[in-house]
C-alpha cells in the first residue's frame, strides 16, 4: 500500500513535469497546426539562460525563471517574423525539414557557446529540500513543478476557451485568409501566441530541469517523449495534455518499478493502446 | 456606418504567376447594388478575392471611397468597410457555431451576434454546434452572418444562394435589397441564377475571361438577349 | 472523335526512364573512377537511398506519415545478418532475398499498427513501432548482439567469383544494380493503376472509398511493398558493412531519412534519391571539414532549402528549368 | 423488382433526431428529387444509405441484397454510387486520371501493380467518351486544383457514370453552376442508361421540376411527401415550409 | 616522410565531450614527446562519428584506407564502431589502437587489435572485493540495459559471488530513463546495504544521482558503488554535492598524482581550454599514441601491420595512470584499478583515490 502511494506520487510528479514542458508544443501543434519540432530547443535555451543567470550571475530562481521565459519570448518575435511564419499553413512535411534544421543550428551554437557539458541551475533553499506529505518526503522541486503545470493549465485553458482572443487564434488557424477577411489581424494574433508557446517551452525547461538536465542534446533527446505526449492527450487539448501526462507518466513510473528491465516496452504499448482506441488522442477535437 | 464606393481601375491579378484578371476597370457607387456574372471560371471569384486582398496583384488600384486598398493586407481592408462572403463558405469547421459569429464581429460587442439569429432563426437552434457539422446550407447561412455582422461598408457577396432552399433565398434576397436600400451597405453579387441576379442588381457586369465584356444597367441586358446568349449562354 | 487516344510507349514516361537510367550509370561510373576511395560511403548512400525510396512510397504517394520506418529497415538488415552469422547462410543474393522478405513482413506488421491513426497520431503510432523493434533488438542481445552490434558477418563471394573486398568495388557495384532495377520496377509500380490508387489515396480516401476502391488494404499493400524496398536496402547495408547495428532501429535514422526525403522532394522518386545523395555528401564534405562544428552548417542548410526550395530540391529543379522552357519561348 | 430499398432508416446527433424512421423505395429507372428546407438530413440520409455514417437503426437493401451493415466500398460494389455536396476531387490528378481511375475500379484492375492505362485502349476510349460528352475533354490533362469550381462539378458527375451505377445518389449536382450550364449535366444525366435509379438533391427548383418525376419531401428528418411534381407544387405544406415564391 | 593516423570518434552530438578528449589525449601526446618518431612525422587525420553507427564507421574508416592512406586506425568510442572496423584491417594491413570501447570481445574480431582504454569487466570487478571489505553482505545491482551495462552487472556479479557476498536484485533500466525516483524505491524496498550502479557517462548520471539523494538513500546509509564511469571529471562539478562520498573503482582519476600525469594534464588541458572538460578517454589516446609511436619506431615507417602488432606485445611504461602493460595474449592493457571517492578538495569536486589494485587484466576475456 505505502508502495503503491509512494509510486502514485513519483508518477504525479513526473506527469506534471512532462505537462509544463510539453504543453506549449501542445498549443502550436493542436491550434497553430505547427509541427515545430524545436521545441525542446526553446525549453533547452531557457534552461541555459536560467543555469548562467544562477550560477554565473549569481540570480535568485524566480528571477532567473523570468528571464528565462521572456529571453525565450524576445527572441521568439524575430525568428516568428522572419522563419516560422512563412511556414503556416505549409505541409507539416515541410514545418519538420524547417523546425529540425534550425534545432540541428541551435544545438551547434550551444554546443559552441556553453560547451558540451552538463548544466545546473541553482534552486533557492526553499525548492531544495523535502517536503513531508505524511507517508513519504516528496522533493520541494517537484511540487513547484506540479503546481506551475495546474496553473499553466488552468490559465491556457481559460485563454484558448473562454477569451475573444482563443476564437481569434482558432479562426486564424481554421483558414486564414477568411479570418482576415473578417478584420481578425492574423499576422499579430500568431505571433502573440507563437511567442506564448515559446514562453511555455521555456518555462518547461527551467522547472523540469531537474529531471531532465540541460545540455546540447536535450533538444534532440526529448522530442519523442514531446511527441508523444501531445499527441496522445490530443493536440491543442489541455485537458488531453494533462490526462496523456498522468498516465504515461503512471504507466512508466510503474514499469520502472515492477518490471525496469520492461519499462519502454509498456510505455509503448500504452501509446499504441491509447492511440488505436483514441487515433485524435484522448481529448483530440475530431477532424 | 454609410454606404462606401468601390473604384477599381486598371487591376490585373491572378495566382502566383498566372493572370487571371486583366486590366478590369469598375465603379460601383455607394449604395449600389451590382451582379457580377459570367460562365464558370471566367474569374467572378477571382475578382472579389482580389478586393479582399487574396490573390497576387500585377498592377492596377483599388480604392474604397477615398482610401487606396491594395497597399492594405486583408485585415485592414476588413476593417477599412470590407465584407466578403466567399463561394466556398470558409466555415471555420473546428469552431462553434457562436464563435464562428463572434469571429466576425470586429470590434462590435458580443451581444450584437443576437442579430444573426434574428436573421436565421436556424443558426441559434445549432449555436453551439461545430462549424464543420453544419449542413450545407446552414454553412451558407453561417458564413454570410458573419460578414454582416462585422458591418461592412461595401459586400460581396459570391453565389451566396448556393445550397439554400427557395424560402430562405427569397428572405435573404430580400435582407440584402433592404440592407443596400438602407444606404448603410453596397453591395456586389455574383450569381448563377439570371433570374435573381436580375430581380435583385441595379448594374450588371459581365466577365469574360478575365475581362469586363459587358457592363450597364439591369433593364438594358435583360433587353439584349443577344448578350445574354453570347455571354451567358451556353458557350459552344 | 478519331484522335488516337492511348499514348505510344515514349510518351508514357518511358523515355524518361531510360535517360534517367542512363544518367544514374554514368554518375555510378564517374564516382567510381573520380572518387574510389569513397565506395563504401556510395554504397552506405545507396542503402539509406533504398530506405528513403521506400518512405517516399508510404509517405509521398500514398499519404502515411512515418517517422519509424527504419524498423522495416532494421528488419531487413537484422534478417540479413542473423541469416549469416548464425545460420551460416553467406550467399550475398540469399542474405538480400531474405532481407527483402523480412523487410515485406515487418511493412505488413507495422502497417497494421500505424493505419491505426491519422496525422500525428500516425507519426506517434510509427515512432512507437521503430521503438519497440528496437528494444526488441536489444532484449533478444543473444541473436542480435544488442548494443554491441551484431558481428561475425562474411558474406561469400558475389556469383562465387567476387569477394568483398577492402576497395568496396564489390558491394559499390551491388549496390548501384540494386538501385538501378528497383528504381525501374518502382517507376512502372508508381505509373500503374495501383500506383494511381495510392496517390489518390493520399489526397482524399473518402473520395476513394466513395469510388469502391478498398483504402486499408492499398495502404496495407503497399506498406509491403516499402518494407521490401526498405528491407533490401538494410540487407545491402549488412552484406557491405559486415555488422549490424542497433542504429539501424532507431528513431534517428527514421527521422533523417524523412528529412533527405523532404529535401529532395515526396512523391517523386527522383526526389528521395536526390535528397538522400545530397544530405549525406553534404553532411559527410561538411564533418570532414569541420568534425566539431558542422551540425550548425547542417541545420542552415536545410533551413535555407525549405526557405527557398518549397518542394524540395527536385520542385526547384522544376522551378528552374519551367523559367527556363519559359524564357527561351519568350 | 425495387433497386434500392431503405426500412425505417433512423440515426440521432446527440439530442438531434435527422433522421427519423425513414422508408423509401428506388425502382430501375426512378428520377427522383429529394427536397427539403435546410438542415432537414438529406445529405445525412444519403450518408447514411451509403455507409458513411452508421445509421441507428433500420436497413438498406440494394437489388434484393441487405447490405445494411456493408462498407461504403461494398455498397459502391453492389451498384451504389453517389456524389457529394462539396466537390472532393484529387487535387493534384487530372480529370483523364480521374476518370481512368473510376473506370479501372469498375474493371477490378485498379489494384494492378504493372501496366499504364494510357495503354489501355478500352480505358483511354470508353473515360474520353466520358469527358467529350461533359464537355470537360479541353481540361483533360490539366491539374484539378487548377480548373473552376463549376467544371469540378461536372467532373463529379463524371466519375459517377464511369463506375456504371445501378443507383445514383446526387447530392447538390448542380450547385454553382449556372444555370446555363446546368444543361450540361441535364444532358449527361439523360445520356444514363435507362434502367438507372437516380435520386437528385437539390435545391434548384427548375432543375428540379425538369428532371424529376418523382420527388419527396424532408422535413426535420421526416418524409413529409412523395409525389409527382405537380403534387407537390400544389401542396400548401411544402409550399410554405420549402418553395415559398417558386410556387407562384 | 608523414606517417598517417586515422582516428574515428565522436566528435559532435551526445558524447561530443568525448571526442574531444580524445583529441586533447593525441595534442599533450605531441605536446610532450613531439610529432615526429625518428625521421617519420606523424599526421592526425579525424573523421567524426557521433553515434553507435557501424554502417558509417565502416565507410569512413575505408575511406581513411583507401582515400588518405592512413597507415594506423584508432579511437572508436563505441563497439559496434570498432567492429565494423574490424574486418578490413587485415587486408588493408593496418593496425587498430582503440582509445576507448570497452566491450572484452572487440580484440578477438582482429588479431590487429590493440587496446589502451580499459574494460567495463576490468574496472567493475574490484568493486566486488571493496564492498566486502566494507562488510557489505547484500547488495543490489542497477544498471543501464545495454552492453556495457550488462558487462558491468554480470563482472560484479560475479565477483561479489565469489568474495561471499549476495547480489539481492539486478535491475536493468531502459537508457532512456530520465525519472529515477521509482528506481531508487525499488533499492530501498530491495533491504541492500549496497547499490552497484553503472550508466553511461553523461547526462544520466546527474538525475541518478540526485534521485540518490533526493529519495534519502543517501541518509539512510545505503553504499552506492559504482565504475568511475559515473563520477567521470568533466561531469564532477554539476554531480559534486550529491555524489560525495560515492565509491568508485577506475583506471584513471585526472587526480592522479605522478609526474607524468601532472606532465600530461597540463598539456592536455592546454589545448581543451578548459580544464574541468578533461575526462578518462584523453588518456586512453595518449596512451594509444604512445603505442601507435613504438610501432612506428619499430617498423621504422614500413606499413606492416603483423610487425607493429607484434612490437608492442608484452610493451611496458608508465602512464599518466600508472604502470600499464600490454597483455601479449590478447593485446589488451594491463593495469592498475584504483579505488577512488568523490570528494571536495580545495573548492574542486575530484576522484580521491584511497587503494590500488595492482596489475589488473581482463577478467572478462574470453580466448576465441
Ligand atoms: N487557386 C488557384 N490557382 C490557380 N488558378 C486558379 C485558382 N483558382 C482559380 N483558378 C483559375 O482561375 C480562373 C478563374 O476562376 P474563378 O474561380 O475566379 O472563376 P469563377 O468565375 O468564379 O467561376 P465559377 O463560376 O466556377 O465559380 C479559372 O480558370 C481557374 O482555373
Ligand atoms: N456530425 C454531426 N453532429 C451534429 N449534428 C450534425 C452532424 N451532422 C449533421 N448534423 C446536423 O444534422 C442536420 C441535418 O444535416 P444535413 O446535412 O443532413 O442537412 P441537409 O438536409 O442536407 O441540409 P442542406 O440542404 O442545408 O444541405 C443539420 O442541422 C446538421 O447541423
Ligand atoms: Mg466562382
Ligand atoms: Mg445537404
Amino acid at each position: 500500500m505505502q508502495t503503491i502511494l509512494s509510486i502514485g506520487v513519483d508518477a504525479f510528479a513526473y506527469g506534471m513535469v512532462l505537462f509544463v514542458i510539453s504543453i506549449g508544443l501542445s498549443v502550436t501543434m493542436g491550434l497553430m497546426k505547427f509541427a515545430n519540432l524545436a521545441h525542446g530547443a526553446f525549453a533547452m535555451i531557457g534552461g541555459y539562460v536560467a543555469s548562467y543567470a544562477t550560477q554565473a550571475l549569481g540570480w535568485h530562481f524566480g528571477f532567473a525563471l523570468l528571464a528565462a521565459v521572456a529571453a525565450c519570448m524576445v527572441l521568439a518575435v524575430p525568428l516568428e517574423r522572419f522563419l516560422y511564419r512563412r511556414f503556416y499553413g505549409a505541409s507539416e512535411l515541410r514545418q519538420v525539414l524547417m523546425t529540425i534544421g534550425l534545432t540541428f543550428m541551435i544545438i551547434g551554437i550551444a554546443n559552441w557557446l556553453m560547451g558540451p557539458t552538463l548544466k545546473t541551475i541553482a534552486l533557492p533553499p526553499a525548492l531544495q529540500g523535502p517536503v513531508d506529505i505524511g507517508f513519504r518526503s516528496v522533493p520541494a522541486h517537484k511540487i513547484f513543478a506540479a503546481v506551475v503545470g495546474l496553473l499553466v493549465a488552468i490559465g491556457l485553458w481559460l485563454l484558448i476557451e473562454r477569451t475573444f482572443f482563443g476564437v481569434k487564434l482558432r479562426a486564424a488557424v481554421d483558414d486564414a485568409p477568411m479570418a482576415e477577411a473578417l478584420g481578425i489581424r492574423t499576422k499579430i494574433v500568431y505571433a502573440i501566441s507563437f511567442s506564448i508557446a515559446i514562453g511555455l517551452a521555456a518555462l518547461g525547461g527551467v522547472v523540469g530541469a531537474q529531471l531532465l538536465p540541460i545540455e546540447p542534446q536535450y533538444a534532440l533527446h526529448h522530442m519523442v517523449t514531446f511527441l508523444v505526449v501531445v499527441s496522445v492527450g490530443g493536440a491543442g487539448s489541455i485537458g488531453g495534455a494533462l490526462a496523456a501526462c498522468l498516465i504515461l507518466g503512471t504507466v512508466k513510473t510503474t514499469g520502472s518499478y515492477l518490471m525496469p528491465e520492461f519499462g519502454n516496452f509498456f510505455f509503448y504499448l500504452a501509446v499504441i493502446a491509447i492511440v488505436a482506441v483514441f487515433p485524435n488522442g484522448l481529448m483530440g477535437r475530431a477532424k | 456606418m454609410t454606404a462606401a464606393s468601390l473604384t477599381i481601375s486598371g487591376l490585373t491579378a491572378g495566382y502566383s504567376q498566372t493572370r487571371i484578371l486583366e486590366d478590369i476597370d469598375l465603379s460601383v457607387p455607394a449604395g449600389g447594388r451590382t451582379a457580377v456574372l459570367g460562365r464558370n471560371g471566367m474569374g467572378k471569384t477571382t475578382l472579389f478575392a482580389s478586393i479582399a486582398g487574396q490573390t497576387r496583384r500585377h498592377g492596377g488600384t483599388i480604392r474604397l471611397d477615398n482610401t487606396e486598398l491594395t497597399a492594405l493586407d486583408g485585415a485592414a481592408r476588413a476593417r477599412a468597410g470590407l465584407g466578403y462572403v466567399p463561394q466556398n463558405r470558409a466555415i471555420f469547421r473546428s469552431l462553434t457555431v457562436e464563435e464562428n459569429l463572434l469571429s466576425g464581429l470586429k470590434d462590435r460587442p458580443r451581444s450584437a451576434i443576437e442579430e444573426a439569429y434574428t436573421l436565421f432563426p436556424r443558426l441559434a437552434e445549432r449555436r453551439q454546434n461545430m462549424g464543420g457539422q453544419l449542413s450545407g446550407g446552414e454553412q451558407q447561412m453561417l458564413t454570410t452572418a458573419r460578414t454582416i455582422l462585422g458591418q461592412p461598408r461595401l459586400l460581396m457577396l459570391d453565389e451566396p444562394l448556393e445550397g439554400l432552399a427557395p424560402v430562405i433565398c427569397d428572405a435573404l434576397m430580400e435582407a440584402f435589397t433592404q440592407l443596400a436600400a438602407s444606404g448603410t451597405m453596397t453591395i456586389l453579387l455574383v450569381e448563377q441564377r439570371l433570374k435573381a441576379a436580375f430581380d435583385f442588381a441595379d448594374t450588371i457586369v459581365i466577365l469574360e475571361r478575365g475581362r469586363v465584356a459587358w457592363q450597364g444597367t439591369s433593364a438594358a441586358l435583360q433587353a439584349d438577349t443577344a448578350t445574354i446568349d453570347r455571354l451567358l449562354g451556353v458557350g459552344h | 472523335m478519331s484522335q488516337p487516344r492511348t499514348l505510344p510507349l515514349l510518351k508514357r514516361g518511358f523515355l524518361g526512364d531510360i535517360i534517367s537510367l542512363a544518367v544514374m550509370i554514368a554518375i555510378a561510373v564517374i564516382c567510381f573512377h573520380f572518387m574510389p576511395s569513397n565506395l563504401s560511403f556510395f554504397t552506405r548512400i545507396i542503402a539509406i537511398m533504398l530506405l528513403v525510396l521506400a518512405i517516399d512510397l508510404v509517405t509521398g504517394f500514398t499519404g502515411i506519415a512515418t517517422l519509424g520506418h527504419a524498423a522495416l529497415y532494421g528488419a531487413g538488415a537484422y534478417a540479413a545478418g542473423i541469416a549469416a552469422a548464425k545460420f551460416g547462410i553467406n550467399d550475398p543474393i540469399l542474405m538480400l532475398l531474405i532481407g527483402v522478405v523480412a523487410g515485406a513482413i515487418m511493412g505488413l506488421i507495422s502497417s497494421l499498427v500505424i493505419l491505426r491513426g491519422h496525422g500525428l497520431s500516425q507519426l506517434v503510432l510509427s515512432i512507437a513501432v521503430v521503438q519497440l523493434a528496437r528494444e526488441a533488438a536489444n532484449k533478444f542481445s543473444g541473436w542480435t548482439g544488442g548494443s554491441d552490434g551484431l558481428s561475425g558477418i562474411s558474406p561469400a563471394p558475389l556469383f562465387g567469383t567476387w569477394r568483398f573486398d577492402l576497395w568496396g568495388r564489390t558491394s559499390y557495384w551491388l549496390a548501384v544494380v540494386l538501385l538501378l532495377v528497383t528504381f525501374f520496377l518502382l517507376r512502372q509500380l508508381v505509373r500503374s493503376p495501383f500506383g494511381k490508387l495510392c496517390q489518390a489515396i493520399r489526397q482524399d480516401p473518402v473520395r476513394v472509398r466513395a469510388m469502391g476502391a478498398p483504402v486499408y488494404l492499398t495502404q496495407v499493400k503497399m506498406y509491403a511493398i516499402s518494407g521490401a524496398v526498405a528491407g533490401l536496402g538494410g540487407a545491402l547495408s549488412a552484406v557491405a558493412t559486415k555488422v549490424v547495428g542497433l542504429d539501424s532501429l532507431s528513431f534517428e535514422l527514421s527521422a533523417e531519412a524523412v528529412v533527405m526525403l523532404v529535401l529532395g522532394g515526396t512523391a517523386n522518386l527522383f526526389g528521395a534519391m536526390i535528397g538522400s545523395g545530397v544530405f549525406m555528401w553534404f553532411e559527410h564534405t561538411m564533418a570532414t571539414i569541420n568534425p566539431y562544428h558542422w551540425l550548425t552548417i547542417v541545420g542552415a542548410l536545410l533551413v535555407v532549402v525549405v526557405l527557398f526550395a518549397p518542394r524540395g530540391l527536385t520542385g526547384m529543379a522544376e522551378t528552374l528549368y519551367n523559367r527556363l522552357i519559359g524564357g527561351l519561348r519568350k | 423488382m425495387s433497386i434500392l430499398e431503405v426500412r425505417n432508416l433512423s440515426k440521432r446527433f446527440g439530442g438531434l433526431n435527422v433522421t427519423n424512421d425513414i422508408s423509401l423505395v428506388l425502382n430501375p429507372g426512378d428520377r427522383v428529387a429529394l427536397i427539403g428546407p435546410n438542415g432537414a438530413g438529406k445529405t445525412t440520409f444519403v450518408n447514411l444509405v451509403t455507409g458513411h455514417l452508421k445509421a441507428d437503426a433500420g436497413q438498406v437493401l440494394i437489388a434484393g441484397q441487405d447490405l445494411s451493415t456493408a462498407s461504403p466500398t461494398a455498397r459502391v460494389h453492389a451498384g451504389l454510387v453517389r456524389s457529394f455536396q462539396v466537390t472532393r476531387l484529387f487535387p493534384d490528378m487530372s480529370p483523364e486520371e480521374h476518370v481512368a481511375l473510376a473506370i479501372l475500379q469498375r474493371l477490378n484492375r485498379a489494384e494492378r501493380i504493372f501496366g499504364d492505362y494510357r495503354a489501355m485502349p478500352d480505358v483511354m476510349d470508353e473515360a474520353y467518351s466520358i469527358l467529350d460528352l461533359l464537355n470537360l475533354t479541353p481540361l483533360a490533362r490539366t491539374r484539378v486544383s487548377d480548373i473552376a469550381y463549376g467544371q469540378q462539378r461536372l467532373l463529379e458527375i463524371a466519375l459517377a457514370m464511369a463506375l456504371r451505377p445501378k443507383v445514383l445518389l446526387l447530392d447538390e449536382p448542380a450547385a454553382g453552376v449556372p444555370s446555363s450550364d446546368t444543361v450540361l449535366i441535364e444532358k449527361a444525366l439523360d445520356q444514363l442508361p435507362p434502367d438507372l435509379a437516380v435520386l437528385m438533391i437539390e435545391h434548384d427548383m427548375d432543375f428540379v421540376f425538369r428532371f424529376a418525376r418523382r420527388v419527396v419531401v424532408l422535413a426535420a428528418g421526416t418524409l413529409i411527401f412523395d409525389g409527382t411534381p405537380q403534387q407537390v407544387a400544389a401542396d400548401p405544406h411544402v409550399r410554405e415550409a420549402y418553395l415559398g415564391s417558386y410556387a407562384e | 616522410d608523414v606517417i598517417k593516423v586515422g582516428v574515428v570518434g565522436p566528435f559532435s552530438g551526445g558524447a561530443a565531450l568525448q571526442g574531444r578528449n580524445f583529441q586533447a589525449g593525441i595534442e599533450a601526446y605531441f605536446a610532450l614527446h613531439g610529432k615526429t618518431v625518428g625521421e617519420h612525422e606523424i599526421e592526425v587525420i579525424y573523421r567524426d562519428l557521433p553515434a553507435a553507427d557501424p554502417g558509417q564507421s565502416a565507410a569512413l574508416t575505408q575511406e581513411l584506407i583507401v582515400g588518405e592512406g592512413v597507415q594506423y586506425l584508432a579511437g572508436y568510442y563505441y563497439t559496434p564502431d570498432a567492429m565494423a572496423a574490424a574486418p578490413i584491417l587485415e587486408e588493408a594491413n593496418v593496425p587498430m589502437v582503440i582509445f576507448n570501447a570497452a566491450t572484452s570481445a572487440i580484440v578477438n574480431a582482429s588479431p590487429l587489435v590493440v587496446r589502451t582504454s580499459f574494460t567495463t569487466f576490468q574496472t567493475s570487478t574490484p568493486m566486488a572485493t571493496v564492498a566486502r571489505e566494507r562488510g557489505i553482505s547484500k547488495a543490489i545491482t542497477v544498471v543501464s540495459d545495454y552492453g556495457p551495462g550488462i558487462d558491468a552487472e554480470t563482472a560484479f556479479v560475479r565477483a561479489f559471488g565469489a568474495a561471499g557476498g549476495e547480489t539481492v536484485q539486478s535491475v536493468r533500466m531502459p537508457m532512456t530513463t530520465v525519472d529515477f525516483s521509482p528506481i531508487m524505491q525499488r533499492i530501498k524496498d530491495s533491504g541492500a546495504e549496497a547499490v552497484f550502479a553503472f550508466l553511461p557517462a553523461g547526462p544520466q548520471t546527474l538525475g541518478f544521482m540526485t534521485a540518490f539523494v533526493e529519495n534519502g538513500l543517501k541518509d539512510a546509509g545505503v553504499q552506492l558503488l559504482a565504475p568511475g564511469d559515473l563520477t567521470q571529471e568533466s561531469d564532477l562539478p554539476v554531480l559534486g554535492p550529491n555524489a560525495a562520498g560515492m565509491l568508485t573503482t577506475f583506471h584513471y582519476a585526472v587526480s592522479h598524482n605522478s609526474p607524468e600525469n601532472i606532465a600530461f594534464i597540463e598539456a592536455a588541458s592546454n589545448w581543451l581550454g578548459n580544464p574541468d572538460e578533461l575526462s578518462f578517454p584523453a588518456v586512453g589516446a595518449y596512451d594509444g599514441m604512445t603505442v601507435i609511436a613504438r610501432m612506428i619506431e619499430a617498423t621504422d615507417g614500413r606499413q606492416d601491420a603483423a610487425a607493429a602488432v607484434e612490437a608492442v606485445k608484452g610493451m611496458e611504461w608508465i602512464s599518466p595512470r600508472g604502470p600499464v602493460s600490454i597483455n601479449p595474449e590478447n593485446r589488451h592493457l594491463t593495469q592498475n584499478i584504483y579505488l577512488r571517492e568523490v570528494a571536495e578538495v580545495e573548492g574542486k569536486w575530484i576522484n580521491h583515490e584511497l587503494q590500488v589494485f595492482e596489475n589488473q587484466g581482463d577478467p572478462g576475456w574470453v580466448a576465441p
